[in-house]
Order: structure tokens, then C-alpha cells, then sequence
């Protein structure tokens, strides 16, 4: 399961100072030793959340990235990238 | 002989302990609490049941409950970073444990955790109802967070669960039950506002969930309360499963004392009939 | 379109692979065994559901589910220190997940994880059974080892509630479940021998349980499994209700094989109708 | 919970083979820094599992304590004392 790499690479950015200032100063090398696939891989290191979030992250976790700005996450670049995703509640709502 | 005699229901934003210490008691959200902290004092409980959604800090996707109780002496948070006081807070390991017993016997499929912290969702609301820390807690974990979710019959089923097994308990004991919850929140997903990183996307269903609580209509929130609807009020709107299990435990009662605060998405609430 | 098309029960001591290598095809547990590993091959399921209680390795108290589907795409083990090789296995995730959401949806309260090793209690019986790891397996962890364990009819509704998932399931699909424990069986407590450190304290249960599964007598058996009644059996006795589970996947049918070992406390059991 | 203190300390003694050694070597110091009450620490020391078992213990878990004879907990010993103990499953059966 690597959207459970992912969510865990959030919240080990939270809770694990250590990883955290490693995804800050050279966050490919970071990420390379968790078993994410070379999509996943591409969309943290351009900071693409729509993906990860189409893709079953969970965007309470994907959120944490920008409390330091990480993949060059800033909240308005952030919320610019998200507020474009396919949310799957409108099409459960349009059924 | 024990018995459930209030519940309460409050909000917990990580940000509350600090938008406080900087506003004063004046501002809503301290007006709001301390009216709550009110009711609690004046019940003064021996034991409050929490009903809570972990946010992914005590709880992760290696092993993720849809119902857990915590069955300990003494537990401690926040464990999230919180920009708050850091607080020990005992637990009642006793009731705890005779309370997940019922349960099972009852065919709740119940996890266990003996050792955990709590994060900001249980520190809040203690931080400003119960600050002294005397008043030991039973937390019971309800899955919030990642769908599925449990369904909302089910979780007011586990609420009466509780309700009777608190009856059972062969001591004298004054109960009170706490939800820690929202009902429309949206964090880092499609519906949070432009240029921010959360926001409640969903008023509409704050005011319907608040006209339903005051007014004791359970039934009505329990049938409106699907899992789609709950998503639509933003991917956080599932706490609002803890107010309905905390409803569980005392039945179609009207609050002595209910506030929202519908542009931030929640109430806060105060059931009494001493 | 997927359905339930055949089910098995076996035992799962660890120290089985290192006997089986010792003594050889013609002892007694090997034999057994590849009774039933015939079956498993002629049957030749798409998916395993392996209903299965951890022995604390892979959870422990700090966070001990009732029910837990282990939702992944791979999982390796044993994880205890079982002498026997260490093996890779492939989860089917999909199917993981889809069971679990049904149970949700259906008011069982089922923990979740993606991320889990597993012990000898599923490594041993796909040892025998399954040894070159081809067919994926869906774990659903019972608790059977810390009471107060889940009752026996809970258990069969889970396993009634995976058939009707199965059935749910839009591809063609063939699944069969595998029960993996013992019937009684203590470990460490009072009931053990004199100079040993586990036994099997109720032969009479054993057989007992044995005559039940034999002629599909599913309802005598979970009206005699109560708690107590397991218990008595050994402190290991709820494994049971991994096959109690399993039954309620294939319902009252009698197994075309079935053979026990009285005094090891548990039998070898495969349920076909093709 | 104490109780689970040393139904921790079991399984640790599997799964952590510095732990398990610091136990054999010196079981006083490796057990010094856990949260067990006085009379834990001292049924431990002894060896008392029919008091641990008795006060909630998992039998399963204090089991594996005779795998390395850890507390002078050898297969007889324990056997021996373990079957004194007084076991709530035939109170239940007597009700
Ligand atoms: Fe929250
Ligand atoms: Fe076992």
C-alpha cells in the first residue's frame, strides 16, 4: 500500500523533527527510501496534493506538508492545487 | 447505580488554548467554553466518558479502530504538537474495562488500548472544562477521520450501550459524557476556502444539526445523518458521530443550553435535567 | 459474482515445520496436513480469507482489535521467531478493503491496517498449505487470546457478513476461507501439566467440537462455545471462533474431510461441495 | 496499568534481544526503569508468576519467560508454581 507510505511521510513530518528537516533541506533523498511508486514519488516532489489526494491520501495529512512548506507547499499553493481535484463527494452527491 | 446525569458537547480547534490566552475571557470562544465549564461544575461528575476522533496522532493506518476504549490509570497530551499546556489526566481503568466487557457481550466489536496519549481533541475540551485535571476520563474512540466511517445509528447504539452498562456498574457513580467534535469542517481538501488550508464548507448543515440537537430531534439526525451528508459537510464533518454517540447515552433530551457557531462549523452544548 | 467455494480448518503450532522436516511425509501432522493441502490444490481458490487469532506479535494491548481486515498488498512473516522459513505474501487489498467497508456498512465495528507482519498462526498453516505463496490471502484477526473475547454468534455473523460480501463482489472471484487455531489448548496458566508449559486440558471438548463439525451440527455449537466453556478448554480455547467465523462463510454444511488430533486438541477440516 | 508493564515486559523479552539479555544478566537493573508497583517488581524478582497471573497477567506472555529461564524460571518451576495458582475459570465453572 503506498498511499500508506505517503500518509505515514505526513505524519512522520510531524511528529519526527529529524525526517522532517531531512524533507526540508534535500527532500528527494528524504523520500528515497520509502516504498512509494515512481508516480507517487513524482507528485510529492512537485508537490502535486490533487494527485495524491485522487489517489487516496488523506488530505487531513496531506495538509500537515505545508506547515513547513515542504515540496513547496505554501498554503496558497497549496489550496490552489487542491481546490482543483476530482472530489469524489460531488459525484456521490450528483448520484 | 451508576448513571449518566449531563452530557456536554464542544468543539476542540488546535488553535482555541492560544486564541484565548491572547483575546481574554471576553472573546466568544471563552464565553462559550467557560458556559459550558459552568454546567460541568455545577454536575460535577465523578467520571466523564469522551467520545472522540483521534486525528491520526494516537491512532495510524497500521492499526486503525472504528471503536476503541482506553482502559488506563492515566494518560497524557496533547501528543500533536498543540500550542497548549501539556496536561496529565487520569483515567477510570475500572469502568473502562467493565464498559468495553458490556460491550462486546453486546456484539460491539470493541479495541482495546491499555497505554496511548491523547491529542488536541481531548486536551481542549479538558483544557478549558476540567483545567485541575481532577475528574478522571474514559475516552472511547470513534472513528471520524477515514471512511468509512461507522454509521451514525450505530454509533448512538453504542452510546446506549454505555448508557446500560452504566447502569450495571455495581457502584454509586455520577456520570457525565463529553463529545469532542464538529459538524462541518473541511481541512486540506477540495472544499477548503481560496488561498487557506481549512474552513467549514457547509453552514447549512451547521444550522440543521444545531436547529435538531436543540430542539431533541435525535431521530431526524439519525436518518439525515448519512455518510454522504456527513462528507459533504467536509472530510472532518464525521466528528459530528461522537455528538451522536454521546446522544446515545442520554435519549431524546433538549439541551438546557446550546450555542453554534456557524461560520466556524460546530456548537457547544450542555444537556441537564437536575 | 465471487463466492465462497470452499473452506478449511487446521491447527498452527509453531513447532510443526521443524517436526514435518524431522520426521518426515509419513508422520501424523504432515499427513494431515497434506489431506488438506490437496484439498486447498483441487480447489485452487483465487483468494484466501484466513480468519486468524495473533499471539500479541503482531498487536498488543496498546491498541488490541476485536476484529481487524488487514488491508494490503503484501505481508510477510512469521514475525515471532517460529524456527520455519520466512515468507512473503501477497494481501489482495481490493478485496481486503471491500469486506471491510461492507462490515462497516453493516454494523460491524472492524479495525483496519495497511501495514502489518503476521506470526506463525497464518505462516505455519500456509506453510503446509500453500508453500510457494501464490494465492493472496485477505487476514481478519479475531481476538481469541484476551478475554473478554467476542461471542460465538458475533463471530459467525462476521463470517455470514464476508459470504455476503463476497457474493457483492462485481468480478468472478473464487474465495476460500481458512480457519486457523485450536480448540483446546493452554499455554502457560494453571491447567498446564505437571513439568510442561502448555497442554491440552479438555480432550472431551475437543471431541466435543469435533462431533459437531463433523455432522454440520453449526447451531449446537455455538450454543455450547460460550465463553465460559471455551475457556475451560485453555487459555488458547477461543481460537475456535476462527472457525466459528469460517462457518458462517459456508453455513451448516458437513466437511469432506475431517479428522482430529484428541489429544493435541484441535482437527484438520475441508468443507467442498463441487 | 502495571499490568500491562509486564505483559510488555514479556513480549519484549521476545522480540528485544538486548532486553532479553539485560533481564538474564541483571534482571533487578533491566527491570529498575519500568512502571511496575513494589510488589510487581518484587513477584517478578522472584519469580512468583502464580501472583503476576493472579493479578492479571497474560499466562501466555509470562510463558515465554521460561524460553531463556529469565527470573530462575525454568519449564518445572514454573510448571510448579503456575498450577498452584488460583484460577477465576473454575470459580466461573462452579457458579
Ligand atoms: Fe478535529
Ligand atoms: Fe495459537
Amino acid at each position: 500500500m503506498s498511499v500508506y507510505a505517503v500518509n505515514k511521510l505526513c505524519r512522520d513530518a510531524l511528529h519526527d523533527r529529524t525526517f522532517r528537516e531531512a524533507l526540508r533541506t534535500d527532500p528527494a533523498a528524504a523520500i528515497s527510501p520509502l516504498d512509494l511508486s515512481e508516480d507517487e514519488r513524482k507528485a510529492l516532489l512537485t508537490g502535486d496534493v490533487a494527485w495524491l489526494f485522487e489517489h487516496g491520501c488523506h488530505p487531513f495529512l496531506l495538509a500537515y506538508l505545508t506547515r513547513w512548506d515542504l515540496f513547496g507547499l505554501t498554503v496558497p499553493v497549496y489550496s490552489e492545487r487542491i481546490r482543483k481535484a476530482r472530489d469524489p463527494r460531488d459525484e456521490q452527491a450528483a448520484v | 447505580m451508576a448513571e449518566i446525569v449531563a452530557a456536554f458537547g464542544v468543539p476542540h480547534a488546535p488553535a482555541f488554548p492560544a486564541l484565548v490566552a491572547r483575546e481574554g475571557p471576553s472573546c466568544e470562544v471563552a464565553r462559550l467554553y467557560a458556559e459550558i465549564a459552568k454546567h460541568v461544575a455545577a454536575v460535577a461528575p465523578d467520571v466523564l466518558v469522551v467520545f472522540d476522533s483521534d486525528h491520526f496522532n494516537t491512532f495510524f493506518f497500521d492499526n486503525l479502530p472504528t471503536f476503541l476504549v482506553g482502559v488506563t490509570d492515566a494518560t497524557e497530551g496533547p501528543n500533536d504538537q498543540t500550542p497548549m499546556p501539556h496536561y496529565r489526566v487520569h483515567g477510570h481503568a475500572p469502568l473502562a474495562g467493565h464498559l468495553r466487557g458490556s460491550g462486546i457481550a453486546r456484539g460491539f466489536d470493541l479495541s482495546l488500548s491499555q497505554d496511548f496519549d491523547v491529542d488536541h481533541s481531548i486536551m481542549v475540551p479538558l483544557h478549558f472544562l476540567t483545567p485541575h485535571m481532577k475528574i478522571p476520563i474514559v475516552p472511547i474512540f470513534i472513528n471520524g477521520l477515514a471512511p468509512p466511517l461507522p454509521g451514525a445509528r450505530r454509533c448512538y447504539a453504542l452510546g446506549e450501550m454505555v448508557r446500560d452498562a452504566i447502569r450495571d456498574w455495581p457502584e454509586r457513580m455520577r456520570v457525565a459524557a463529553l463529545a469532542s467534535g464538529s459538524f462541518s469542517l473541511e481541512i486540506g481538501g477540495p472544499k477548503i476556502p481560496h488561498g487557506e488550508r481549512a474552513g467549514t464548507p457547509d453552514q447549512e448543515w451547521t444550522r440543521r444539526v444545531q436547529h435538531l440537537l436543540q430542539h431533541g430531534k435525535v431521530n431526524d439526525l439519525l436518518e439525515e445523518a448519512t455518510a454522504v451528508r456527513m462528507a459533504r459537510a467536509g472530510n472532518i464533518g464525521g466528528e459530528l458521530l461522537n455528538w451522536i454517540a454521546m446522544l446515545g447515552t442520554i435519549g431524546e433530551r433538549k439541551p438546557r443550553f446550546i450555542e453554534p457557531q456557524l461560520d466556524h462549523g460546530h456548537s457547544y452544548g450542555a444537556w441537564r435535567w437536575d
